[in-house]
């Protein structure tokens, strides 16, 4: 894989949670930033693989588990919330 | 060529830091806040330091999201 | 086989790329789950396993993160879609039919 | 005394099913092979399933034979098959211009019994053609449809979920 195929990788994920942070900044309720939270982290997770792939190192694998695992633990402590309402 | 992805999420976390700032509702600045500590994860990651970005995922994202929640229950939701 | 890992990749990052576009210009918090669910469920497992084909050693761990985000996205995108329908997030205009007032009649009885 | 012995098996076996899982997942997340790690896993395994096999008793999964095999092989290959065409689908409506969605809430209804089986196909939903589980109250369930084109429960059953039961149905009989 050449270093330009990686760099036009690399901006589309970029440029991915860079839509995702503006509904963040526009969404009118809470739940809509919750589920810009929630695509942003899956989509990091592939972003991390990546990287790893890109500085050839397999302890970042180890990263991108405990990273998925940790957003989903707070993501469902945010929809707990959201639920029971104030 | 890597200067320039970098730069891009120094700016992405910037942005989310001042959104928590500003939003009234503070049940969306806490998700602005989680979305803070997740860049800045990737930001260690970045910088070959994968123990750290561990530790940031799990103490930003899990730990301070819910001691935060917890602390809105108590209190109220609404800035005025 | 690096071509072939390289497409796969490729694939995964064009749809996680169309998932975050729906995130911003679907109407309402039901339709952005949509999008938001299935595009980045299946872009992070396509590039997540492209990754472990281009790297051999790595295809066991690849294939463990993978099923990983299958399993529990849909769970967290689930809670958060039931929350705003037990808080009552609005409809956008568009919407057709709506029979959650059924079913909660089922749920008080 | 049937009854007791048959409980004892049951229990047996549940444990052992219980080990092989705990077992596998320990050598794909540490994947060597030295003598070490490998007693250390069955030491550990061991440790947690002595403590947990009621709660996997609990879930209620029926016990594994070839034809239940075959039907969860048929069932992955036709679930990954749905989730493509669920993604071109969403993608499709994305990029269009004007957006062509139509979207609704629906009931519908299943004849599965346990809930193990009933998250499986409410995740099944979730993943596949423009459908998405909102909540689940007994046998009725709550779709979010992005192109609704029926509203009584009969057909919407038919439409979204009989194509996932009457696999589910197989693996899960008693």
């Amino acid at each position: 894989m050449s270093g330009t195929i990686i760099f036009i990788y690399l901006a589309f994920i970029g440029a991915g949670i860079f839509l995702c942070l503006l509904r963040m900044l526009k969404g009118p309720t809470a739940s809509d930033r919750a589920v810009a939270v929630d695509t942003i982290t899956t989509t990091v997770v592939a972003l991390l693989v990546f990287l790893g792939f890109v500085f050839k190192r397999y302890v970042y694998l180890d990263v991108a588990l405990v990273y998925s695992l940790l957003a989903f633990v707070g993501l469902v402590a945010i929809a707990r919330f959201l639920e029971k309402g104030i | 060529m890597m200067i320039i992805v970098v730069s891009l999420f120094v700016l992405l976390m910037l942005v989310a830091a001042v959104a928590a700032l500003i939003f009234k509702d503070l049940m969306s600045a806490v998700i602005a806040a989680c979305m803070v500590s997740l860049i800045a994860s990737i930001l260690f990651y970045f910088l070959q330091a994968p123990d750290v970005a561990m530790a940031e995922a799990s103490i930003g994202a899990a730990l301070i999201t819910a001691v935060f929640i917890v602390a809105i229950r108590r209190t109220e939701r609404f800035e005025e | 086989m690096n071509g072939f890992g390289t497409i796969i990749t490729g694939i995964g990052v064009l749809f996680l790329f169309l998932g975050n576009l729906g995130v911003l210009r679907l109407p309402d918090v039901y339709n952005r789950i949509q999008a938001g669910t299935k595009c980045t469920t299946l872009g992070a497992f396509l590039a997540i396993l492209g990754i472990g084909i281009l790297e051999p050693s790595w295809f066991w761990k690849a294939c463990l993160i993978a099923l990983f985000v299958m399993a529990t996205n849909p769970i967290s995108s689930h809670a958060i879609a039931r929350a705003s329908n037990k808080i009552g997030v609005p409809l956008c205009h568009k919407t057709v039919v709506d029979q959650t007032k059924d079913f909660k009649k089922d749920r008080k009885t | 005394m049937p009854e007791v012995k048959y409980k004892t098996i049951h229990r047996m076996r549940s444990f052992a099913y219980l080990f092989f899982i705990l077992f596998i997942s320990w050598l794909a997340l540490t994947s060597s092979f030295q003598w070490q790690e490998l007693s250390i896993g069955v030491f550990i395994s061991f440790a947690l399933s002595l403590v947990l096999h009621k709660n996997y008793l609990a879930l209620g999964f029926p016990p594994l034979s070839i034809k239940r095999l075959v039907f969860i092989i048929i069932y992955m290959i036709m679930l990954f098959k749905e989730i493509v065409v669920a993604n071109i689908d969403v993608a499709y409506r994305v990029i269009h211009p004007k957006m062509p969605i139509k979207p609704g809430i629906v009931l519908i209804k299943t004849g599965l019994k346990q809930d193990i089986a009933k998250m499986i196909l409410a995740n099944s939903i979730t993943l596949t053609p423009g459908t998405f589980t909102l909540d689940i109250l007994g046998d009725t369930l709550l779709i979010h449809w992005i192109n609704v084109q029926s509203q009584k429960t009969d057909e919407t059953t038919k439409m979204i979920g009989e194509r996932f039961e009457k696999y589910l149905r197989v693996i899960f009989a008693e």
